[in-house]
């Protein structure tokens, strides 16, 4: 490890440490977890290692953060490792410590942090619902592998490191989706939770491409991959160069971010464990292509073009996610699309140029959002216990609880979805902190003053008022459908009454679980306080990183017209949902008045289905035909079995109508149809053992060669 | 006995050592037999890295040269000559590296003429360091033939239940191609006088069309080795026959002899044919990217499907070859040693595996992480490192090779489309769809049928032992450490690949 | 008949003289004993060989101009020589295994060499015609030697009638060559020609006909047709006396005759050489293929490499390439007869009582059962086919360059394909070795082991030191021409 | 004189008459009859040229070729004897066992 | 028209036809005795042609002894006349065809090139005076004395072969 002299001040020196204490943690993991699962105390030593492993990097985070305010925010490079270099190829591993680096990795390590608490209590539940104790281990590994990854891919100080953690993330999250690998959501044996992971990845592997030929152009254009290098050069380059890049790289910010055309996987991505939900698929990969872009803010400022591009892409995911999430009846596919959406709030900023109210609703985001993904966890598992409490009332006499006696079943048992809101109502009453936890989330995320989402978003709004006013309309009506379904979800699933037995007796999670819930909690009441209008404090930090930026003032009438439509929207909520509770079995409200645009909702557009018919079933026709058609029945059995090889065969025959050997040999010549053989069967007398047909052949000759020579 | 010390020959001919020993071994003493090739391998690669200890890697030139006349009678000029350069000296250690760990693969699986099977892999071993370190056109000729007879004898002896069609197979297509080398070979004799590699580069001044005609016979025997799509069409077969060993040394190393041949021949000694035959060539490789993937996707035999990714793979390094930048020949080398070590290690997982089940259809596997974790993870690695995730090998071969080639194919490179690169670049999203669709097949999804069928015969499935696990660890060192710090191996060549550039820049002009 | 006439055929004489005194000594050795015979005939070759050898860069001519003794006749005959001890080393078992032990087979087979080395050493038309009837009908007995075995009858009258049938070929060529120059010398010949007193019309068909008789001799295509049935019914050791032998006596004499009487015909006759190489190549590679038989599939080879050979004589005309080509082709006969009699005493160790054990598919498992006896013959199958590190490879190397060198590089090409094409069915036989179960049985003789051992361990180590020999053969040739 | 081009019409016609009969009959022995017949017209062609040019040459290689005919015959028609005692035919076609 | 060639076409029609006859009979010991008339013409043309020993020889050697040869072993076997069958349809056909095509070859030969020796010179030192006996002899053991012994040698070894071809070994079948 060898350090600039550069680095003289502050605790630059331990930038290394946000990547390699969560090594540390997870390697330790994977040696002694095994030893520690053994003891009584070992699930909590295990979970203990990983949190503190992030913990440490979120020390170090801050202490990178308190440094670099001292250092009054200048960009301070920590050198590393050298890692490929060719020709003008430069690429070395070094640590970037900026403003903007530094409030990732406080976010990052942060919010993971508490995630990973959480999980301590969530894990223990979980894997004894799905029945595999062992995996909790795993688990955490690849919790930590995944800070490790995003820490990578926020410190970096080049492009390509950047892709590295960004890959990174993306093996983390293929990982942690396909957690329970071999179940379904609902712990059936399946391939759905698999097939997830794969969509994941692949779908990210998509955006990566786009990524790479970004990368490409970049190198070949600019000479390099690190950001100050190519940010110096911006002027000398053609801005049609500097669009195909941001173009490119777009693609990569609609994979990981989760933007149409490439956020289908974000929803199936719920089949990972609900913390995984909240870290990955919500408060911080998922941010990575908003991140991007605010990196790129250099190159992204000079082509308004693509600009454009990029803020209407993220204004029409927003847009459209939320009208999916209207139709959602599983409490995480909710929140999933509502993800979505505010990814397309975020795109949608750092599109616009306002790469401050990007950022600063990235943050409120990963607050709030990751407090309603644990929340609904805590939802999930309270009414797992219900029901597990219902179902194996007999194998488990400890639980004292069961009074209630149901009818005997016989395995396997009722196929019961604990994600699904048709089957909850009425928790407030059983889960009452949760409950609260959710409402404080819900209001975030619905941009309800104060709460934190209320700032951001306004920020954002703001923006776009003054601007772009399309995308402004667009997002408005995306907020407005965000307030609507936050309501409709907190009707259905915490009044009303008990839409199913487990419901009913669903119980309240433990302190593991609610005390970090209670800290997001109140950052997402709180962390407006981050840029407030006005102060502007992370407007002020990240100028050291983003320059100047122009920052509008506080407008009451958009702030205004947002907070009255989410409220209006909330309102609407509650007369389809509030006013009269679902019951059982009885079909969503909405569905009769909107008609086919809410079995579209409920359907999801049917994008799914699109892209299995357009891509998924054509390729893999394409790859089946390719490999039986083309290259087995033609290429290998028809083309090297029968032309080159029958030949061959064929023209031993011409002499001889014997069979070679057995079965090596005859799988060359089996190839060789009845027409082969015909001619062979007609030519095979030539060497036929007659003295008097060779000397022929013999006169032949001497008549050919005189031929030859006495006519040539 | 000065001749047998000599460094590079020591290097090549130590296993016959070994041979020579295990001929007088009884042949039922199994274990003797596994631990004297075991032995003689390690110490083969321990004369490797001696050897790369003597290398000078900052000298673009042949090095630790061994030269002899050998045949020089009536105008011949046959030279026994052996040197490694940065081209060579990375798959000289492949070759020695892969070995032992092919034969410590084979402890349990090979049981049946244990001594002969010994004997034949320790001659292929000869053969192959052979091949990358002859500098005589006749030489190499020699060595590249001679491969041919004991991996032959490895397919056809141990292999599954096709061997000896797969087996004639090998043997027919590939020498179908180094014929035609033979004859450009004996070309060169005639015409330049030499059968020297670096003196015929030095001398040049071959007419251009010569040179194409030439560069296509020397292209014939490689691209077969490769193999380029469409010559591929012996792989799948001599894959899925081969035995475990045989498998990885044959993606490890032999596919790297044509990569190799290349490199070494075809782009130093024709270049302007080679600029020429540049965009054609980068053409077949990036359909042999689309088309390897695609293909296997559709697989449903484990081992054919990682036979399929090597014609994707092979592509990359074909394509970086011939980028003809130093980005893309140094990632072409790089990944050769990459493919080696992950598809060599993907071909070791599948057969370890195999020995389980006898059976590799993927369609009656699944859910096996759960049963066999570590196993599980260690393919879940090298699956990773084949489909080119960053930290791990893959990533950085393939990376500067499309880097490579997409300068290459910029304004003035020689490709003239950047298409190339871009099609090879979504080659990349491919790979991930075949390599993650095995995996899941095998390790995610619920239980597959093969863990009763297993139980029946009345032994449950079990995770790697210590040797299976001894086995991978070396593979997994260098998949970590080639991905995370790739600077020594990049060192190693990239003095002899500026050469190569140098030589090539010049023919452009 | 001067000492030096003497001396110019002294290997010869001695051999005819020993030849004839063995035939007496043969009725004083009792049936029991016979090995004795087989003893004298070695000693007597052996001597010859030692006298031969003794005349290394002598060179002379003698009895009238009729027979010439340089380098080329010196290594031929050197070459014959071994090839006889060769095959009086795989006979010397197999003969009394199949009850045909008998003196005459042994003095047959001296007088068969004779006939071969005084064709090596002929410098007239009559020697060389003399020469092929002393060779070829010790032979024709050979082949029948089995008798009253049909096969082996049925082989000997097959190559008596047409081998009677081609030399009638070749008196008539010489008839036409005398009426078109006047004499039968050789290098009154080519004076004749130089003079331009000669009917070259009538040369050039007489030559046309002598290359008739000796393209049957080597079993060139389409001449060839006499060569698997022979090969197949003959006893198996002359099989491999023939094979070797009679290829190394008629590549000699067409070397001899064309190059140093018809090098003016050479315009003529190169391309009747190239399609005769070409197509003796293709066919007998591709019948090959299918056989089962054994010795059939050596046969077919035999005629395939007879077209390898014949490619160093396509350029015979050319003065840059002919000795280099002609040395190659020497080469390639060394090569080829090491490694034929290999493979024949492979062949001989497994041949078994009436006619068993000559399918290839008897070899199954013999890799197994005897891995030194299957090793060996891999070797001759891998140097027939030209796979290092084998002499075959070496000699093909060689043949391949000379003939690029003179310029006909489709020939080469087509030498490449069609020794692919031999890799197929070469390499069937390893496969049934190797890589298929079953129970050969195998000879294990002294004599027959040492023969096949000693080839397969030349064949392999002459691989890695090729040069001398190679020298060799270009000192033989420098002379020639 | 009778011009020289005379006789080796003669001649060639004749080898080609006993080209023809090996190619046509079946009995070996006449096989062998017609082989004789190409190697006197041989001889007529030597015998001719030597007269040509007036030398004793082409008449010494004749003679040759008598003797060399008569060791064939002994050979020849000692083989047709030893085979006629094991399949009681000198019927060239029936002797092909050995084919393919 | 001179007597000469009279003579000659006299001969050659006898020798073409008795040619024909041992070609066209079926009997074996009428070819055989055609082929002594064949024989004895052509001994005839060798007196013609100025060889009176090579005739002799000819007459003694080939018409006496060796068709003597032939017809006794083909009345020894009893093989005058084979069987009546067809095996080979395509073969006569063909046969005869390649013997046209050589006999069209001879006679481009013949006609359209050049005429044989004319203007030959052969070389100075073998010319003798034809016909004398001594002049034959001393050539055959001066010059020709290698071929000599060689005919020697393999009329030794045709003897051995014949011997060995048809000595009956002990227990050997009848």
């Amino acid at each position: 490890m060898h350090l600039s002299e550069t680095v003289n001040t502050g605790f630059f020196f331990l930038a290394p440490w946000i990547i390699f204490a969560p090594v540390v943690g997870l390697l330790v993991n994977i040696i002694f977890g095994g030893w520690f699962l053994k003891r009584s105390w070992g699930e909590a030593a295990v979970g203990t290692v990983a949190s503190l492993a992030s913990g440490i990097a979120f020390a170090v985070s801050a202490l990178l953060a308190w440094s670099l305010s001292a250092a009054h925010g200048e960009v301070v490079v920590v050198p590393f490792a050298e890692w490929i270099h060719i020709g003008s190829l430069q690429l070395d591993w070094t640590f970037r410590v900026d403003t903007l680096s530094v409030t990732m990795m406080l976010a990052v390590s942060g919010v993971g942090t508490l995630i990973h608490i959480y999980a301590i209590g969530y894990m223990h539940e979980d894997v004894r619902f799905k029945k595999d104790e062992k995996r909790y281990q795993r688990f955490f590994v690849f919790m930590n592998l995944f800070i490790t990854m995003m820490m990578l891919l926020v410190s970096s100080d080049s492009y390509l490191m950047l892709f590295v953690g960004w890959e990174g993330v993306g093996l983390c999250s293929f990982l942690l989706i396909g957690f329970w690998y071999d179940m379904d959501t609902l712990g059936r044996p399946s391939w759905a939770n698999s097939n997830a992971a794969n969509k994941a990845f692949i779908a990210n592997r998509i955006g990566d491409f786009g990524f790479l030929i970004a990368g490409f152009i970049m190198f070949w254009a600019f000479g390099s991959f690190q950001f100050d290098e190519v940010f110096t050069q911006v002027g000398a380059i053609a801005p049609g160069i500097i669009t195909a890049i941001t173009l490119f790289m777009l693609v990569g910010v609609t994979g990981k971010s989760a933007q149409i055309p490439l956020y289908v996987w974000l929803p199936d991505a719920m089949a990972g464990p609900t913390p995984v939900s909240a870290l990955i698929h919500a408060a911080t990969m998922v941010t990575a292509g908003v991140y991007l872009v605010t990196r790129s803010a250099p190159l992204y400022s000079t082509v308004p073009a693509a600009q454009y591009v990029v803020a209407l892409t993220g204004a029409l995911t927003a847009l459209f996610a939320a009208t999916i999430a209207v139709g959602q009846y599983d409490i995480k596919k909710v929140l999933a699309y509502s993800t979505i959406s505010q990814l397309g709030f975020m795109v949608a900023a750092v599109g616009m140029g306002a790469y401050v109210a990007g950022m600063f609703h990235l943050v409120t985001h990963a607050f709030f959002k990751a407090l309603l993904f644990l929340s609904a966890g805590s939802v999930i598992l309270g009414l797992e216990r219900g029901h597990h409490h219902l179902s194996h009332h007999e194998g488990h006499q400890g639980h004292e609880g069961s009074h209630h006696e149901e009818v005997r079943r016989t395995e396997p048992v009722e196929v019961f979805d604990p994600g699904d809101m048709r089957n909850m109502g009425g928790l407030r009453k059983t889960m009452p902190v949760t409950f609260w936890l959710y409402v404080f989330g819900t209001l975030a995320l619905a941009g309800i003053f104060p709460f934190a989402g209320f700032w951001s978003k306004d920020e954002i709004l703001l923006d776009a008022s003054l601007h772009y006013p399309d995308i402004y309309w667009i997002l408005t009506l995306a907020a407005f459908l965000t307030a609507f379904y936050m309501g409709r979800q907190i009707w259905m699933v915490f009044f009303g009454e008990p839409r199913h037995e487990a419901a009913a007796h669903a119980e309240e999670s433990k302190p593991i679980i609610t005390i970090p819930l209670m800290v997001l909690a109140a950052l997402a009441l709180l962390g407006g306080g981050l840029n407030l209008p006005g102060a502007h404090t992370l407007g002020h930090w990240l100028e050291h990183t983003l320059g100047e930026i122009e920052v509008p003032e506080f407008s009451l009438m958009v702030a205004g017209v947002s907070t009255a439509l989410a409220l209006a929207a909330i309102g609407i909520s509650w007369l389809v949902y509030g006013r009269n509770p679902l019951k059982a079995e009885q079909k969503d409200p909405l569905k009769k008045p909107l008609g086919f645009l809410f079995t579209g909702m409920e359907n999801k557009w049917w994008v799914d289905e699109g892209y299995k018919w357009l891509i998924l079933d054509n390729y893999v026709r394409l790859s089946k035909f390719l490999a039986e058609v083309i290259d087995w029945r033609f290429w290998h059995d028809w083309f090297h079995e029968k032309i080159i090889a029958g030949t061959y065969n064929w023209l031993s025959n011409i002499a001889l109508n014997k069979y070679a050997d057995q079965q090596g040999i005859d799988a060359f010549a089996n190839g060789l149809g009845e027409w082969t053989k015909e001619v062979s069967a007609s030519l095979r007398r030539v060497q036929n053992g007659f003295v008097r047909s060779y000397a022929l052949s013999v006169l032949l000759g001497v008549v050919l060669i005189l031929g030859y020579l006495l006519l040539k | 006995m000065k001749f047998f010390l000599e460094p590079l020959t020591l290097l090549t001919f130590f296993p016959l050592v070994g041979v020579l020993v295990l001929l007088f071994l009884p042949s039922d003493k199994k274990n003797l037999l596994r631990w004297t090739a075991l032995v003689t391998s390690l110490v083969t690669f321990g004369i490797s890295l001696w050897v790369l200890s003597m290398f000078n890697a900052s000298n673009p030139d042949l090095q630790l040269a061994t030269r002899y006349p050998w045949i020089t009678v009536a105008g011949w000029n046959i030279e026994y000559h052996m040197a490694v350069d940065g081209l060579s000296i990375l798959l000289v250690l492949l070759t020695t590296f892969l070995t032992p760990i092919s034969i410590l693969s084979t402890w349990a699986a090979v049981e049946e003429r244990v001594k002969d099977f010994m004997l034949f892999f320790l001659l292929l071993e000869v053969g192959m360091t052979g091949v990358f370190l002859a500098q005589d056109l006749f030489l190499f000729y020699i060595f590249w033939e001679f491969t041919l007879v004991p991996m032959y004898f490895l397919i056809g002896i141990w292999g599954g239940p096709r061997r000896i069609y797969a087996a004639l197979k090998f043997f027919l297509y590939t020498m179908a191609g180094s014929i035609l080398m033979l004859l450009a070979i004996l070309w060169l004799g005639i015409q330049q006088g030499s059968f020297s590699v670096p003196e015929l580069i030095e001398m040049g001044g071959i007419p251009a069309d010569i040179q194409l005609w030439l560069f296509l016979a020397f292209a014939a025997a490689f691209a077969i080795k490769v193999p380029m799509w469409p010559l591929h069409s012996w792989l799948p077969d001599a894959h899925v026959e081969a035995p475990t060993a045989g498998s990885v040394i044959l993606a490890g190393v032999l596919l790297k002899m044509g990569t190799y041949g290349f490199i070494r021949f075809n782009l130093p000694l024709f270049p302007e044919a080679a600029i020429q035959a540049a965009p054609w060539m980068a053409l077949l490789a990036v359909i042999g990217i689309i088309y390897g993937a695609a293909v296997s996707y559709a697989q449903q035999d484990a081992k054919k499907l990682v036979a399929y990714s090597s014609v994707s793979h092979l592509g990359f390094v074909m394509l970086g070859l011939f980028a003809m930048n130093p980005q893309g020949i140094q990632g072409g080398i790089l990944q050769m040693v990459n493919h080696g070590l992950s598809t060599g290690a993907l071909f070791l997982l599948v057969g370890m595996i195999y020995e389980q089940t006898h059976t590799r259809d993927l369609k009656v596997y699944g859910g096996l992480w759960k049963i066999t974790p570590v196993f599980g993870s260690l393919m879940l690695i090298v699956a990773l490192s084949s489909m080119g995730l960053p930290g791990l090998n893959g990533f950085v071969g393939e990376f500067t090779i499309l880097l490579g080639a997409w300068g290459a194919g910029m304004d003035g490179g020689v490709l003239g489309s950047v298409l190339f690169a871009g099609f090879a670049a979504a080659g990349v999203i491919m790979a991930a769809v075949y390599i993650l669709y095995m995996f899941q097949k095998m390790f995610l999804g619920p239980e597959g049928s093969i863990v009763e069928e297993v139980k029946k015969h009345g032994h449950a499935l079990r995770d790697l032992n210590a040797r299976e696990i001894i086995t991978m660890v070396p593979l997994l060192v260098f998949i970590f450490w080639i991905g995370l710090y790739p600077k020594p191996f990049f060192a190693l060549m990239a003095p002899a690949v500026d050469k190569l550039v140098v030589i090539l820049q010049a023919a452009m002009h | 008949m001067t000492q030096l006439d003497f001396n110019t055929l002294l290997p010869l004489i001695v051999l005819t003289v020993w030849a004839c005194a063995l035939l007496i000594v043969d009725l004083f050795i009792p049936k029991a004993h016979k090995g004795w015979t087989a003893f004298l005939a070695v000693t007597g070759l052996a001597l010859t060989l030692g006298l031969t050898l003794a005349q290394l860069g002598a060179s002379g001519s003698g009895f009238s101009g009729m027979v010439i003794l340089d380098g080329f006749s010196t290594f031929v005959n050197a070459l014959l020589l071994m090839s006889g001890l060769l095959a009086i080393g795989l006979a010397y078992g197999y003969v009394k295994r199949m009850g045909l032990e008998r003196g005459e087979f042994y003095t047959l087979t001296l007088f068969s060499l004779a006939g071969m080395m005084l064709m090596a050493q002929a410098a007239d038309l009559v020697i060389v015609f003399l020469a092929l009837e002393l060779l070829s009908i010790p032979l024709y007995v050979l082949a029948a030697f089995a008798r009253p075995k049909l096969d082996s009858e049925e082989a000997g009258l097959k190559y008596f009638l047409l081998g009677a049938f081609a030399a009638g070929f070749v008196v008539y060529g010489i008839a036409l060559v005398y009426g078109a120059t006047g004499s039968t010398a050789l290098n009154a010949i080519v004076a004749a020609v130089t003079e331009r007193s000669a009917n070259l019309t009538l040369l050039t068909v007489g030559a046309a006909l002598i290359l008739v008789g000796f393209g049957f001799k080597v079993a060139a295509v389409p001449f060839h047709m006499w060569t698997p049935d022979v090969y197949q019914g003959a006893p198996t050791a002359v099989t491999a006396f023939m094979a070797a032998g009679a290829k190394i006596a008629g590549f000699a004499a067409l070397l001899r005759v064309f190059s140093l009487a018809f090098p003016s015909l050479a315009a003529d006759l190169t391309p009747v050489l190239w399609a005769l190489s070409m197509l003796t190549m293709l066919v007998g590679n591709l019948l090959a293929i299918s056989q089962t038989n054994i010795k059939r599939l050596l046969a077919y080879s035999s005629i395939a490499h007879a077209g390898y050979i014949l490619m160093a004589f396509v350029p015979f005309g050319n003065q840059e390439v002919q000795s280099v080509s002609v040395a190659a082709g020497l080469f390639y006969l060394v090569a080829y007869a090491l490694t034929n009699f290999g493979s024949w005493g492979v062949v001989i160790a497994l041949e078994q009582k009436e006619g068993r054990g000559l399918e290839i598919s008897d070899y199954a498992g013999l890799g197994r059962k005897y891995p030194a006896l299957a090793a060996a013959m891999t070797i001759f199958m891998l140097s027939l086919t030209g796979i290092p590190p084998t002499l075959g490879l070496v000699g093909k190397f060689y043949l391949f360059r000379a003939v690029m060198a003179g310029g006909y590089t489709g020939l080469a090409v087509i030498g490449v394909l069609t020794s692919l094409i031999s890799a197929y069915y070469y390499l069937r036989v390893v496969v049934t070795m190797y890589m298929r179960e079953g129970e050969p049985e195998a000879m294990q003789e002294s004599w027959l082991n040492l023969t096949w051992g000693l080839a397969a361990i030349v064949t392999v180590v002459f691989s890695f030191v090729p040069s001398g020999l190679f020298a060799w053969a270009s000192q033989a040739v420098l002379k020639l021409f | 004189m009778v011009p020289e081009i005379y006789y080796i019409t003669l001649s060639a016609i004749l080898f080609t008459m006993g080209a023809l009969g090996v190619l046509a009959r079946r009995n070996a022995l006449i096989i062998f009859m017609s082989v004789e017949l190409m190697l006197n017209a041989a001889n007529l062609a030597f015998v001719s040229f030597a007269n040509t040019f007036q030398q004793l040459d082409g008449q010494i290689i004749v003679f040759f070729v008598i003797a060399v005919a008569a060791a064939e015959v002994a050979v020849g028609l000692a083989l047709i004897v030893a085979i006629f005692r094991s399949k009681h035919s000198i019927d060239v076609d029936q002797m092909s066992n050995l084919k393919g | 028209m001179t007597v000469d060639l009279i003579l000659f076409l006299i001969l050659a029609l006898v020798s073409v036809a008795t040619a024909a006859g041992m070609l066209l009979s079926r009997n074996a010991v009428y070819s055989a005795l055609f082929l002594v008339l064949n024989f004895a013409s052509i001994a005839v043309f060798y007196l013609l042609l100025g060889a009176p020993f090579i005739a002799m020889a000819q007459i003694t050697v080939y018409a006496g002894a060796i068709m003597v040869l032939f017809l006794f072993v083909i009345m020894l076997l009893g093989a005058e006349q084979l069987a009546r069958i067809k095996v080979l349809p395509w073969q006569r056909p063909l046969a005869i065809g390649l013997a046209a095509a050589l006999v069209a070859e001879t006679a481009y030969l013949l006609i359209v090139r050049a005429a044989p020796s004319a203007g030959i010179v052969p070389p100075a030192e073998t010319v003798n005076t034809l016909g004398e006996l001594q002049n034959l002899g001393m050539a055959l053991f001066n010059q020709y004395l290698l071929p000599f012994e060689v005919t020697s040698v393999l009329l030794l070894v045709a003897m051995i072969g014949a011997i060995v071809l048809t000595k009956r070994e002990k227990g050997e079948r009848e």
